[in-house]
């Protein structure tokens, strides 16, 4: 159902629609490229295809390498539903154009857009992200890679931790103490460094689901320019909820929902116990319809949001529950489909182009990589305590006798 | 439509919430509550929604109605929901005047729609015979007389008239004070929303023939909004009361374990409200079913839709009504705040015209995924 | 499956069939009587043939007017599951026989116990519990109820709530402070005190079941002997932890939830909808299904709990446990039959006598006792803090900066 | 049965565990999943597993067996599950040695239960024909020739033979370096419990004809041993990691928020093991079934008891396995703790040899409540 497209955004569900009849065979599989590898010249032509369309780096202005449309939320949407529904390449997905492209349009120098964002959008650069430490998991503010400034350059020296494409990124967007002096949040910069510079070392982070997505990265005196800072000293807490924010409204979760349930259905009517498909049983059915009911007020939250982002109105708990909700949903759906898979999907057969893996592989690895995201980023515990403090207006943990 | 409210409903919205926290105190609940033993209505509320066009609400201008759709009628159960208001508005301003409306010929319209609009009309129903009710329903036409018993009939206090759906098809509408109706009251889990049981030997009553689902669908969205916004009276009562009980010398908000029961209602309930104005607009927006035709595509989505937010407000509500009540200690299983007024609206709303599982099941098949 | 019974143990099984099958018809109803009102002739006179064959007050001596057996909680739960089986009471299960008698025959004096003990087992005395306060939910330390020694007589004011058999009862056990200048714990004593004192208001407390249950007892200036304390002063902590550990070996958990469950079965065979009974729905079943394994892990794990009591070990965590898990077992439970109801259960109408009730009403009645019963006595917030720091050794809650 | 423990069943407990926490170390688990994809178990402990007694614990002395029961294969499980081993003892010390002793005629007891209380033979599983497997089964008798496929042959690596349900009923014990068969290892999740696909053409096997269902049942309730072993593992890590993480300025632990968690996970674990231990009581309590008779009431128990206590475990399972992992924050997600050995090994019990629906509906069947 279509209710309350407006005749512009009708048209661009069409454009979108033609698009992906004229080109869709061009396109890479889904799964494979964005996040996991470096993407292919396949990958790499269909970004250009999608550039010069408008269907990707859509808001990024035309003199940065962009399609230079207004940003508009719904627009975003409808694209994201479009490609899903066709079972669509979106195109490159990493942590460079989704988190650091917005950001550097927000508070990156004119020097910075110009040198970085053509090359990211384009998918020639790509950038791991340098957040999570071993000692700082939800903690942000105890976080201990150090970076002193010396003749010009930081000297970094630490140790990063989930950083989902550092064996094969160009570059690193990092969170690092730079004013040891300064009270915890106040201490932190966010500097922009090549992966090639000498000292760094990257090591696979071998996880549950076998695929190799995460690393440890290790820093021993690494030198960073000076002029590879956002903002200023002090000011990466600033910059990482910049980056945040977009992170947050970051479209495509509800998408990803509605796309697995759909997976979910086809997998029910497809598997067979004693010649008769799940989708027949009414136990099997029953879980289904309840977790299509828990997808569809998903669904139909994003548009709310939407709505709300493009009236410029703060969303405030609306916005906060999303994280929580959609990754206990997801995991939930996934888990649904390894019981519906049986003793026969327990054959697990992870490849590190995912889009190799066969459907009883990728099911159990969304299964366990939702886990993971249920985990990473702050937990459900710090989640919960963010909804209800923020989102509430509940007191805060009190401190403690003697601090820490 | 972009899930926000048009200019016209934040007014609507406004007024009635105004008028239902005035007037719907802890004091006017207790009453409706005794009263309803009796048989009797909140007839004053009545009055009062009556003159903020309530009744008429889904009633087309011409009959004296205001001519708005589900979306409207959803917007207001929810406020009603949130005051747990002792109101007959399910059975009077949606079911009756849908049921004219879609199944009804228009010497019943004209008969009916303009005492309805003016809430002279006070619509009981008993809708168990197709949406898997388990109390009795044994009604048959025998010409244009109606014999045999129904219960529950709901809404039943103050009520003038009955509508029922029929085990053969097609629904009735008859008057309670004609002759051969037999009304027992019986006392009802949510004493807000009063019961009785029906015995009609051949009574008289107005066919209305067709197919009934739409109807059924429009109560399901209503009933679900209704929930959403009491189990929200809920959480915001837990919330506030967190912040003011103190335990160990803390206010108990501060502690996680509470912080995080609260929390966890937020995230279930709060993505609820689009889903339902979603439901209730493409109730709006499905073409009226001829009866005996295949409804087409979008009829089923909205089936599905009305099924599916009514099964969900009735998980999302029973996990509300439980946590809040248990944030609120033995406060909340007391009646001394009123809390089970809203924990009991929650619980009958599940029951009523098809709990979670009949509703994923039609749901299912409206997809033709269940035969 | 009787696995696990010793001759011994047979025989009182035996003797149990053997008296219901002679005497059931005498019983009266289940669920009238205990708690909610006044024993009647019938039951007091059921009462008296359960002692006299040893099915009631079987651990209490003989001189005290008891049965004189040996304690041994297999034999309680054997009598408890075969009278529980056949529908027929156990006689009177109030607060007094409970809780009061065993804490007497533990810590009582002999004066206390010749006074107090055969009239209660019998039935002619009963008791109401006077421990929470409005202001002290789940936190006991907070009591507030003052008494002060005058004269030989302690001079009681205050208010109780939650008192269950407040408005028949005869006597009260009342948790008060009497030493309001030790630390919160140590000064607290526990009173014995008749009901008919001059200074008691008993009002009826309103609660979502509509049964007249609990009340709220108001005391102004209400004297009790003072020989009339357990133990002694400051010694009332103590005493509720005697009082606590006897209402946690209370049997007849377990046997309550078994009960329920075959309730509940019969509750989806009989119930029709379309003609068709919900037990024929794999849905249902299904539900039914997962709450009888969880049944049946409650029944087995008291079987264990028993064993470990009468070999005399501590049970530790095993115990700890199951409250938090029973309760909320039961309510699920009661939510199935609820759900089974449909619409037609909807109709609700309590009597003060609960065998009065309808089915409906008595599933509902249940369903809402049951959240009384898991926030009752220590909210879930409490007994999860119960069951992680007692029983897995976790950390208590860290002290506030500057207290309260 | 006091639901404690024997003084003989307590010692075994204390040695098997001893050798367990000395062998089953970290390095070797990841040893054994490496070796498992090449096809290969933990042959070195299997043989100290087998000096313990293991493989013979339920055959009877004469065949150089232990004459024990299921109550202490359970035990042995439970064990087995605390530490993640990598061991072929349901197929090798379980399935096979009651499917003999059950199904068997004397020649095929005489030849082959010395060589599996020696823990000589090593036997894969595949019981999917008879518990709901999703694989494929074609196996056919062809006289005393077996042909066709199945799949996944479960703990296949080292394997020397394979004991596998047929469609047509019974059961077929065969070698697996005999002729006409082929064996492709497959990755499996739990990569301590290597999975195969096996094609046969007109390879030799020994019928075992009757009622293959009591093996099964004797396999859930193993199955379900082995998961609640696991997951006692995983809170026990979870409490411990909590103890020693600090965030925000305190250990993870005295956080409600995780407290909370582990509490709710002990609540749902420990009830769990006197069910457990009933249930595998009553499998050796229970008469052996005789083919084609109905089995009586105290069969039908035990069958519904093994259905349960599975079902149940898999349901607990999962919640623990999740929330301990939880609890590890990142950690739990990564393999430096070796966290998901457990997780995939409750995961992966769950699928086998039926998941909680199937089993639960089997339990209802046991009852007589389903067809």
């Amino acid at each position: 159902m279509d209710l309350g497209l407006s005749e512009r955004h009708r048209a661009l569900q069409a454009a979108a629609r033609d698009f992906i009849a004229r080109f869709g065979h061009l396109s890479p599989p889904v799964g494979g490229g964005g996040g996991r590898k470096r993407p292919d010249r396949k990958a790499l032509d269909w970004q250009a295809l999608l550039i010069e369309h408008g269907f990707a780096a859509r808001a990024v202005p035309r003199r940065y390498g962009g399609y230079g449309a207004e940003p508009d939320v719904f627009e975003a949407a409808i694209i994201t539903e479009e490609f899903n529904r066709a079972g669509i390449s979106l195109g490159i997905q990493g942590q460079g154009i989704r988190m650091l492209v917005p950001t550097l349009l927000e508070v990156g120098t004119e020097a910075q857009r110009e040198r970085w964002i053509g090359p990211t959008i384009r998918g020639e650069v790509i950038w791991a992200q340098g957040y999570s430490e071993p000692e700082a998991g939800s903690d942000l503010a105890a976080l201990r890679t150090q970076a002193r400034l010396e003749d010009g350059q930081f000297i970094v020296n630490g140790q990063k931790i989930w950083t989902s494409s550092a064996h094969f990124a160009d570059m690193m967007f990092l969170l690092c103490r730079t004013e040891p002096d300064r009270p915890k949040h106040l201490g932190i910069s966010y500097l922009l460094l090549s992966m090639d510079s000498p000292g760094i070392e990257v090591r696979p982070l071998p996880t549950m689901t076998g695929h190799a997505t995460f690393n440890e990265v290790f820093f021993t005196d690494v030198r960073v320019p000076a002029d590879q800072i956002v903002l200023g000293r002090g000011e990466g807490w600033r910059v990482a909820n910049v980056t945040l924010k977009h992170e947050r409204m970051l479209l495509g979760d509800a998408s990803k929902l509605m796309h697995r349930l759909h997976r979910l259905q086809a997998l029910l009517a497809e598997t067979r116990v004693e010649g008769r498909p799940l989708l027949a049983s009414p136990v099997w059915r029953d879980r289904l319809m309840r977790l299509q009911g828990e997808v569809l007020a998903a669904k139909y939250h994003q548009m709310r949001l939407l709505g709300e982002a493009a009236r410029g109105e703060e969303s405030g708990l609306g916005l906060l529950v999303v994280k929580y909700y959609g990754s206990t949903l997801a995991w939930r759906l996934a888990a649904l489909a390894v019981d519906a898979l049986g003793e026969a999907g327990l054959v697990y057969d992870p490849h590190d182009d995912l889009a190799e893996d066969d459907a009883a592989t990728a099911w159990y690895a969304d299964w366990m990589y939702d886990l993971g995201l249920i985990i990473g980023g702050g937990s459900s515990n710090i989640q919960k305590n963010i909804i209800a403090e923020r989102g509430l207006g509940m007191p805060r943990e009190p401190k403690l006798q003697g601090g820490a | 439509m972009a899930f926000g409210l048009s200019e016209e409903q934040r007014l609507f919205d406004t007024s009635l919430r105004g008028l239902l926290a005035a007037r719907v105190t802890q004091a006017a609940r207790q009453a409706a509550a005794e009263a309803g033993r009796e048989g009797a209505g909140d007839a004053a509320l009545w009055a009062a929604l009556t003159e903020l066009g309530l009744p008429g609400l889904l009633l087309p201008e011409a009959a004296g109605g205001a001519g708005l759709g589900l979306a409207d009628a959803a917007l207001a159960a929810e406020a009603l929901g949130y005051h747990a208001a002792p109101t007959p508005f399910l059975g009077s301003a949606v079911l009756a005047p849908l049921a004219l409306l879609r199944l009804g010929d228009p010497a019943a319209r004209a008969e009916w729609l303009p005492a309805l609009a003016a809430g002279r009309m006070r619509v009981a129903f008993a809708l168990g015979a197709i949406a898997g009710g388990t109390g009795p329903c044994t009604l048959r036409w025998d010409g244009e007389r109606l014999s045999g018993e129904v219960a529950p009939l709901v809404e039943a206090a103050g009520a003038t008239h009955a509508l029922l759906a029929l085990p053969a098809g097609g629904m009735a509408l008859l008057a309670l004070d004609a002759p051969g109706v037999a009304l027992r009251p019986r006392p009802g889990l949510d004493r807000l929303r009063p019961l009785a049981a029906l015995t009609l030997s051949e009574a008289p009553a107005r066919r209305l023939p067709g197919d009934a689902r739409p109807v059924l669908d429009a109560g399901r969205v209503v009933l679900a909004a209704e929930t959403l916004g009491a189990a929200r009276a809920m959480l915001d009562q837990a919330v506030a009361y967190a912040g003011q009980r103190r335990q160990f010398g803390r206010v108990i908000a501060s502690f996680q374990g509470v912080k995080h029961v609260c929390a966890e209602m937020a995230a279930w309930l709060e993505p609820c409200q689009a889903f339902l104005r979603h439901a209730a607009a493409a109730q709006d927006a499905a073409p009226d079913a001829a009866p005996d035709t295949a409804p087409d595509t979008r009829d089923a989505e909205a089936r599905m839709l009305a099924c599916q937010i009514k099964a969900h407000a009735d998980e999302v509500g029973r996990d509300v009504a439980r946590h809040a009540t248990e944030v609120h200690g033995g406060m909340g299983f007391t009646e001394l705040l009123g809390l089970p007024f809203w924990f009991k609206r929650i619980a009958g709303n599940r029951q009523l015209l098809g709990g979670p599982e009949r509703c994923r099941e039609e749901a299912a098949m409206a997809q033709g995924l269940a035969a």
